[in-house]
């Protein structure tokens, strides 16, 4: 009876009930993932999932392994800081789809001044931050004065940030390629430091600090989130934007900085990734980022909370750079995408299985 | 000039029926973001009859191509309706789910069709070269009418009827905007629901073949749809929800999709030498301007987005 | 074929941790109006969703003329002639009131509606019963009065022969209720058997035959109106006396707080919704703005809360001028606003208790720190307090979300945080509306006790017993002007109805 | 795992692996051709192969991705494309057992790759050897500027007057080619003294497929009076013959004899194709290290494949069909010869910069910016 009754009780916390509803979609995901796999050559399935999931420690020795593991934390910097722009501006009842323009503005603005002018990190830093932050705040503005619905209009920003980025950049790329110059080469003082952190995985360079920073940041969110009077208004706001009004909040201005925040957010993220130097902008490249649409995936899975967040984006991070090791002859190189697809399209019963669960715990 | 209607009207026929789509969806309550995944399915459906039926008699083979990517685009929404109407699932989400998916799923299942035929062919390309042929109805000079632009008119025509004219289009509206009323006079829904999701993959998937087929005869499906089916929802939302104006707007955004191909053409557009990326940006700017213009009356449907629980008032 | 059109036998609806419904039985004779009572969250309006094949029943059995029948949905419902008007109405704003009426009960010919045909049998039912509608009007433009008579059209176009009210005169002007009331009666002679909720015993009294009365989802007991008493029937209901008659001493008006001059306020249309509006409200005394919905009342409480900025005059509060101040600026000078719209503008729904008991004072010092965060252990002990003090009731104390809590403890959350803010000046609209005798008395109570502590107290209120018992002063309104200033005592309900319709005027 | 493929079934000690670049097996290009011609060599002599596809288009993927080959116990990595020569500059020293093949990689772009811009800016200063493996790493890049310029050449002299080219991504091996085809033109030109007569219009598709959105502009070109494109870029192929099959027009095809999959769309549509020959160096250099133990003649070079005979045509890496060309009396097989030997001898020099368009006298409409 005691027994049963703390069982009950440990349903009934929010944290559990979120971390079980996304390990049920994750296994659900995989297993419909594997049962594709399965269909298409059935031989291969098992190898390929296990390729998937193990990521970087598919390669045997240790010290290889770390190295790929410190690329994987690096890249999920930048995906963690999507994740945190789509959720915080979820928790004001604004949905973010417009991350991924925000994240290339980011990107445009800090390659651009790392290349052109050779600004140190810092500055290419915030200079993202203020690029994403203004195009979202342009979302924000459409919808708080002209009731333009922010999905629309983000999806709107992101094809024109995406074409205005490639034509920035432009000035900025290799002379015989179609992306933006090397940091390493052409302006090593904008990339991140490292403050020794690399020396941790196998001298791999792309581990910076961005990638505490992210975790720092994603904190400050929750902290903001639920801690703070900026965190109250803001949500009242997105709950009910007239009683916000009616309660002495400029939920116009609130509407609007929110939407800057998360643009703020997505920007970093950009800067995490290509000031690293992992990555080089292609001047050509005719799709909006997807990390801005891997951040929806994340921002759910991560049960709409920011520390949730962290594992969650680390963990389709993780899985999409495993599909990479999926060997390629037996599969084409899109079965990671699927896959990964599959995962995110169970993300979206997450709350679902959450309200399942509350209800049980209830009864 | 003939190049420039030409292909005004091949855009403006693929944005008017993906539009169409999202106007049942959304008008019955549910958002369909995944229209651009959905196109790739259904463009996936046509080929592959044209693929497989390519022999038959053109009229046969191109009603059998329309039935293939209608019947795949109804399926592959039947993913959001599940998700959304069953499991109250967010339906931003599904819907960008459903893009990454349409594409991945897409390229996959044609590799694997490729390679089944022949080990080495590991290409994600359908070729349908003389089937394509079939598609043309008849020629004015060098402006060639495609069956596919008079399908397009006729089910808007279609469209609009059914939504203000019949019973079925009255209590579709009804559950995009007031699903507590419609279930408290006896309508269920969750069948309406299903029903507008489903007709918005019979569109989706008919614009992904009119798409791919408009102006090549080979597809590659690893690259998509190229953010048609976004734009598509500009110019449901630029429609207003309304057939009628969702063809004037698929008229508009063709218009400029196609200056920026054909611009050439036109010595003083060449004379300018305005980069081609500004041209490519003009329907989302445009579109932007005239949301920011028009929306503050904007008449969405009130209840979309927002799952319906029927136990909850 | 027995006497009865419908009786509900033994019904017991459960939700998650409330039985809504316990063992209930409801006999509803042909030809009858039956009244259904009960405090807030009794279970009147489950037990008619019940019926209405909304929510199935775990236990008990409907019959209808003395056959046991199935009801799974709202079809059935209508099969069996059961039609219901709803508390919150049902109907779909962006269409017209024709598509409403016939929604879910189309006529068509392969499919395609015959609108033409519906509208000569709706047109049809409006005269026989002067249900005076206009079909082709969008929802979103008519009166709360029409958007009745088209729910009372769409069950009369269903053929029902068991028509069920919930709460239908909570929205309504006098003369609309006076109308709904002919109309009822009309109806129960043709011989239709009505089932009708109201919170209010003065309409129970005058049209019903009989009434039930339920208690926190038990059966208390059925009685034949002509035998009882509204005191007979409150103490039914409450398990207590309640006192109808406002015991207030003669107020003792101080200087002035609330200074109105030539105030006017855009509308929706071209139309200035509130125009040249000049009044005073002083300390001790309660001051009343009557009227019939829609001239003017509410842009008037949004220009003097600050949720619409003025067009032209100005307002002073204790002298200073707040024409131009923001909400927040008035509202920490003094002003504390009891909104008219609840669930808009009242609340947070999903917030706790707690958070939305703070909504007007979380950035004070004593729930914020100086840093930005929220002292939630004050906001804690500040809830607790106000709970306690207020009897606001609920589930899990400060830590309930709100959308949870019924109608009435909403609106006592409300009152005890605008008035524990302690305000100079206090604007209550509608305080009551929706809310159970009990709770009426005590908001009236407390209404009171602020103007005896020298408060400003500005009352918006249509409720004709409200407005004849509490203020000391009332001011009518009508298209946007002020047309009479009366002292209670002074009036009579029949001359201020004839003020708020316009009949009549004078300068004030 | 790795440790599990590491028993190949291969019955050779070498084990090849091919990375992609930023496209994929089936861009009907560079990526396309090289898979083929590994997999067919492989497959004839029973040699473990594989091949990779990075996660993203970075350096960073692409090390990855043969870090992972070498882990599987690849030993031979064949890397197709200049986009490749970060990686080459980091992972050549640190496998010093493993042959690395990369195509299409000049010293400028290892140097580029090593030092940054600032190469270009004294390009003479540095030395490409300094900069990867000399010991295990062979490079090749193919001089595409020279069929470039036989195929304009060669239109030109075949009697086309307005001409076009449909290049996919504005990147070097396609600019040569467009480059080289302009200057062919241009020479044609003069030597008819037509070179009024003459328009070229010029640009890029911005990727390497067909769309509708380039079919329109080609049927724009062709409309105008365009009577004869270059398509070079993968599959972009696919919208100029479709617009080309509405009106007649002809086509030139690229990397290899692309009538038959041209013709497709029309009898006789091909006029040449302007080819290099990529599949028979990763096969050779393959043989090379594999079969004749020839390797160390290769390692170590950055070779400029292009004519190695000014008469005999078998050996030469580019070149045009002589079977499939649409010869006339203005130019015939045998004025191609002489085209050939005239080049290989150096009396007609063809720039192979990729900076910016050549100077020449006809007119070259070129489009601003990609047609996507
Ligand atoms: N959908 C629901 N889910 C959970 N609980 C419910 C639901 N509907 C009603 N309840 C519960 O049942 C009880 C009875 O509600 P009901 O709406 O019948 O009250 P009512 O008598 O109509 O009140 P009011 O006078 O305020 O309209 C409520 O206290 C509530 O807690
Ligand atoms: N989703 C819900 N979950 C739990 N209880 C609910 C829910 N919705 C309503 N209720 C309960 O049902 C009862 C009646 O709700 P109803 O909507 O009739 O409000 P009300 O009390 O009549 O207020 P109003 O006068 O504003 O209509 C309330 O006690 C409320 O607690
Ligand atoms: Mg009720
Ligand atoms: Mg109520």
């Amino acid at each position: 009876m005691n027994t049963k009754n703390e069982k009950k009780r440990f349903l009934e916390i929010g944290g559990v009930q979120t971390v079980i509803a996304s390990l049920i979609c994750i296994i659900l995901g995989l297993l419909v993932g594997y049962i594709v796999l399965l269909c298409i050559n059935p031989a291969g399935a098992w190898d390929a999932m296990t390729s998937i999931l193990k990521n970087f420690l598919y390669f045997p020795r240790p010290e290889v392994a770390l190295e790929y593991f410190g690329s994987t934390l690096a890249k999920t910097a930048p995906l963690l800081m999507c994740t945190l722009s789509i959720l915080f501006a979820y928790k004001v009842g604004l949905f973010n789809i417009g991350a991924s323009g925000q994240y290339a503005v980011g990107a445009g603005l800090a390659l651009y001044l790392a290349l052109a002018y050779q600004m140190p990190w810092y500055v290419c830093m915030i200079a993202a931050m203020i690029g994403g932050g203004l195009l979202g705040g342009i979302a924000g503005i459409l919808k708080a004065y002209l009731n333009v619905n922010e999905v629309i209009a983000g999806i709107m920003l992101n094809w024109i940030s995406l074409y205005s980025v490639n034509m920035l950049l432009t000035n900025v790329k290799e002379s015989s390629t179609t992306y933006t110059m090397a940091l390493k080469t052409n302006s090593p003082d904008a990339l991140i430091p490292s403050l020794g952190l690399d020396k941790l995985f196998s001298d791999n360079r792309y581990v910076t600090i961005a990638i505490p920073l992210a975790v720092i940041i994603a904190i400050l969110v929750w902290v903001v989130m639920s801690k703070t009077k900026l965190g109250y208004e803001l949500k009242a706001t997105g709950l009910n934007k007239n009683a916000a009004k009616y309660a002495g909040m400029k939920e116009k201005r609130n509407m609007i900085l929110t939407m800057a925040i998360a643009g703020c957010l997505a920007g970093l993220g950009a800067a995490f990734l290509y000031l690293s130097g992992i990555e080089q902008w292609s001047c050509a490249q005719t799709a909006v980022p997807a990390m801005g649409f891997n951040g929806i995936a994340a921002a759910f899975l991560g049960g709409l909370n920011p520390i949730g967040s962290i594992f969650s984006a680390f963990f389709i991070q993780h899985i999409t750079s495993g599909g990479s090791y999926v060997d390629k002859m037996v599969y084409c190189a899109q079965i990671s995408d699927l896959i990964s697809a599959i995962i995110i399209y169970f993300c979206g019963f997450v709350l679902f299985f959450k309200y399942c669960m509350n209800r049980k715990a209830k009864k | 000039m003939a190049l420039l209607l030409q292909y005004t009207l091949i855009y403006a026929s693929v944005l008017m029926l993906v539009a169409l789509g999202g106007c049942f969806s959304e008008r019955s309550g549910v958002i369909n973001l995944g229209l651009e995944g959905t196109m790739v399915i259904g463009a996936l459906g046509g080929a592959l009859v044209m693929k497989y039926m390519g022999d038959l008699p053109a009229a046969l083979m191109i009603l059998a191509v329309v039935l293939g990517s209608v019947i795949f685009g109804m399926i592959y929404s039947l993913l959001l309706a599940v998700s959304a109407i069953n499991f109250k699932a967010d339906q931003t989400l599904v819907g960008t789910a459903m893009n990454l998916l349409g594409t991945a799923a897409a390229t996959v299942i044609v590799k694997a069709i490729n390679m089944g035929e022949n080990v080495n062919n590991v290409s994600s390309s359908i070729q349908y070269i003389d089937q394509r042929k079939a598609f043309s109805a008849f020629k004015i000079g060098n402006f060639e009418v495609s069956w596919f632009m008079i399908l397009a008119v006729i089910l808007l025509i279609v469209a609009h009827v059914v939504l203000y004219k019949t019973r079925f289009g009255l209590r579709l509206r009804a559950c995009g905007e007031h699903p507590q009323a419609a279930d408290s006079v006896g309508i269920n829904v969750y069948k309406m629901r299903y029903a507008g999701v489903l007709i918005s993959g019979f569109f989706g998937g008919l614009g992904g073949i009119v798409y791919i087929t408009a102006g090549v005869s080979e597809w590659k499906f690893e690259n998509g749809v190229a953010g048609f089916g976004f734009l598509a929802l500009a110019v449901m939302i630029f429609g207003q929800w309304e057939p009628k104006l969702i063809g004037l707007a698929a008229l508009l955004f063709g218009l400029f999709r196609a200056l920026s191909n054909v611009y050439s053409g036109f010595d003083i557009l060449e004379a300018l030498n305005i980069p081609s990326a500004v041209y490519n940006m003009l329907p989302y700017i445009i579109s932007l301007v005239v949301l920011a213009l028009f929306s503050r009356n904007s008449r969405a449907p009130k209840a979309e987005g927002i799952p319906y629980d029927k136990g909850q008032r | 074929m027995g006497e009865y059109a419908v009786e509900m036998l033994h019904i017991t609806k459960r939700f998650p941790g409330i039985v809504a419904n316990d063992d209930i039985t409801l006999q509803l004779k042909k030809g009858e109006i039956h009244a259904l009572l009960g405090e807030n969250g009794a279970g009147k309006s489950t037990l008619m969703s019940v019926l209405f094949g909304l929510y199935q029943a775990e236990e008990g059995e409907i019959r209808k003329d003395g056959k046991k029948v199935e009801i799974k949905n709202p079809n059935d419902a209508n099969a069996l002639g059961i039609g219901m008007v709803h508390q919150h109405f049902k109907l779909v704003e962006c269409f017209s009131v024709l598509d409403n009426i016939i929604l879910g009960a189309e006529p068509v010919q392969g499919g395609f509606l015959k609108k033409d045909e519906a509208r000569k049998k709706v047109m049809e039912l409006s005269n026989r019963y002067h249900l005076q509608i206009d079909p082709d009007a969008k929802v979103e433009n008519i009166t709360v009065g029409m958007q009745q008579r088209t729910e009372i059209l769409k069950m009369l176009y269903r053929d029902n022969e068991i028509l069920i009210f919930d709460e239908p005169t909570a929205v309504l002007t006098v003369q609309e209720i006076e109308e709904l009331m002919q109309i009822m009666k009309g109806l129960a002679k043709e011989g239709k058997s009505i089932l009708f909720i109201s919170h209010k015993l003065n309409e129970i009294m005058e049209v019903s035959d009989h009434c039930t009365v339920l208690r926190k989802g038990k059966y208390v007991g059925t009685v034949e109106t002509k035998d009882t008493t509204p005191e007979k029937l409150s103490a039914m209901m409450v398990g207590r006396n309640v006192s109808f008659k406002v015991e207030k001493k003669p107020a003792e008006p101080g200087d002035v707080v609330l200074d109105v001059k030539d105030m006017t306020v855009a509308g929706q249309n071209k139309k200035d919704a509130v125009q040249d509006v000049s009044f005073q409200v002083r300390k001790g005394e309660i001051v009343c703005i009557t009227g019939i919905d829609g001239n003017g009342q509410t842009e008037l409480v949004y220009g003097l809360s600050g949720l619409e900025p003025l067009k032209s005059g100005s307002i002073h509060m204790n002298g200073k001028d707040i024409t131009k101040a923001s909400v927040r600026e008035r509202s920490t000078s003094g002003m504390s606003h009891i909104p008219e719209d609840r669930h808009k503008h009242g609340l947070v729904l999903d917030y706790s208790l707690e958070d939305n008991l703070v909504l007007q004072r979380y950035f004070e010092p004593q729930f914020t720190s100086k840093a930005g965060l929220m002292k939630r252990k004050e906001i804690r002990e500040y809830s607790d307090r106000l709970i306690e003090e207020y009897d606001i009731r609920s589930g899990q104390g400060s830590s309930t979300i709100v959308r949870s809590m019924s109608g009435g403890n909403q609106q006592k959350a409300i009152i005890a945080r605008e008035i524990d803010k302690n305000p100079d000046l206090l604007i209550a609209v509608q305080p009551t509306r929706g809310v159970d005798i009990g709770a009426i008395e005590s908001i009236h109570r407390q209404l009171i006790e602020q103007r005896d502590a020298g408060k400003a107290v500005l009352l918006v209120s249509l409720e004709l017993d409200e407005v004849m018992d509490v203020p000391d002063r009332i001011l009518v309104m009508y298209e946007g002007r002020l047309v009479g200033e009366f002292k209670p005592d002074e009036v009579t309900v029949e001359e201020l109805g004839l003020y708020m319709t316009g009949a009549k005027k004078q300068e004030v | 795992g790795p440790s599990k493929s590491s028993q190949g079934t291969g019955n050779s000690d070498y084990r090849v692996a091919m990375i992609t670049d930023s496209g994929d097996i089936t861009d009907q290009s560079f990526n396309q051709t090289t898979y083929e011609a590994c997999l067919e060599y492989c497959t004839e002599n029973n040699i473990d192969f594989t091949y990779k596809k990075p996660d993203g288009d970075t350096d960073y993927a692409r090390i990855a991705m043969i870090d992972v080959a070498v882990a599987e116990g690849y030993n031979i990595i064949v890397m197709p494309g200049y986009i490749f020569a970060p990686a080459l500059v980091e992972v050549t020293y640190k496998y010093p057992d493993v042959k690395f093949i990369a195509l299409d990689m000049t010293a400028g772009d290892i140097i580029a790759a090593a030092v940054g811009n600032k190469y270009y800016e004294n390009p003479d200063a540095y030395e490409a050897s300094d900069y990867y493996n000399v010991e295990n790493t062979y490079c090749a890049v193919y001089q595409e500027e020279i069929p470039g310029y036989m195929a304009g050449y060669a239109a030109v002299k075949l009697g086309y007057r307005k001409l076009g080219f449909l290049g996919g991504q504005a990147v070097p091996a396609v600019m040569r080619y467009g480059f080289g085809y302009v200057q062919g033109i241009n020479d044609a030109a003069k030597e008819l003294g037509i070179t009024d007569q003459i328009e070229v219009e010029y640009a890029y598709g911005g990727q390497f497929y067909g769309s509708t959105e380039v079919t329109a502009a080609m049927d724009t070109w062709y409309s105008q009076g365009t009577e004869i494109v270059f398509a070079c870029g993968g599959g972009i192929f696919t919208s100029a013959a479709e617009a080309a099959s509405k009106v007649g027009g002809k086509m030139i095809g690229v990397d290899s004899d692309q009538s038959p999959i041209i013709d497709a769309y029309g009898e006789g549509m091909t006029v040449t194709s302007a080819m290099k020959g990529l599949g028979a160096t990763v096969k050779a250099m393959l043989d090379s290290i594999i079969v004749t133990n020839t390797w160390e003649e290769h390692v170590g070079k950055i070779e400029n494949l292009g004519l190695v005979s000014g008469t005999d045509m078998d050996v030469n890496y580019v070149g045009l069909p002589e079977d499939t060309t649409q010869w006339n009396e203005n130019f015939t097989v045998d004025d191609y010869h002489e085209l050939v030997r005239k080049i290989y001898d150096g009396e007609i020099t063809i720039d192979n910069s990729t900076e910016k368009m050549p100077e020449v006298s006809v007119k070259v409409n070129e489009r601003q910016g990609s047609i996507m």
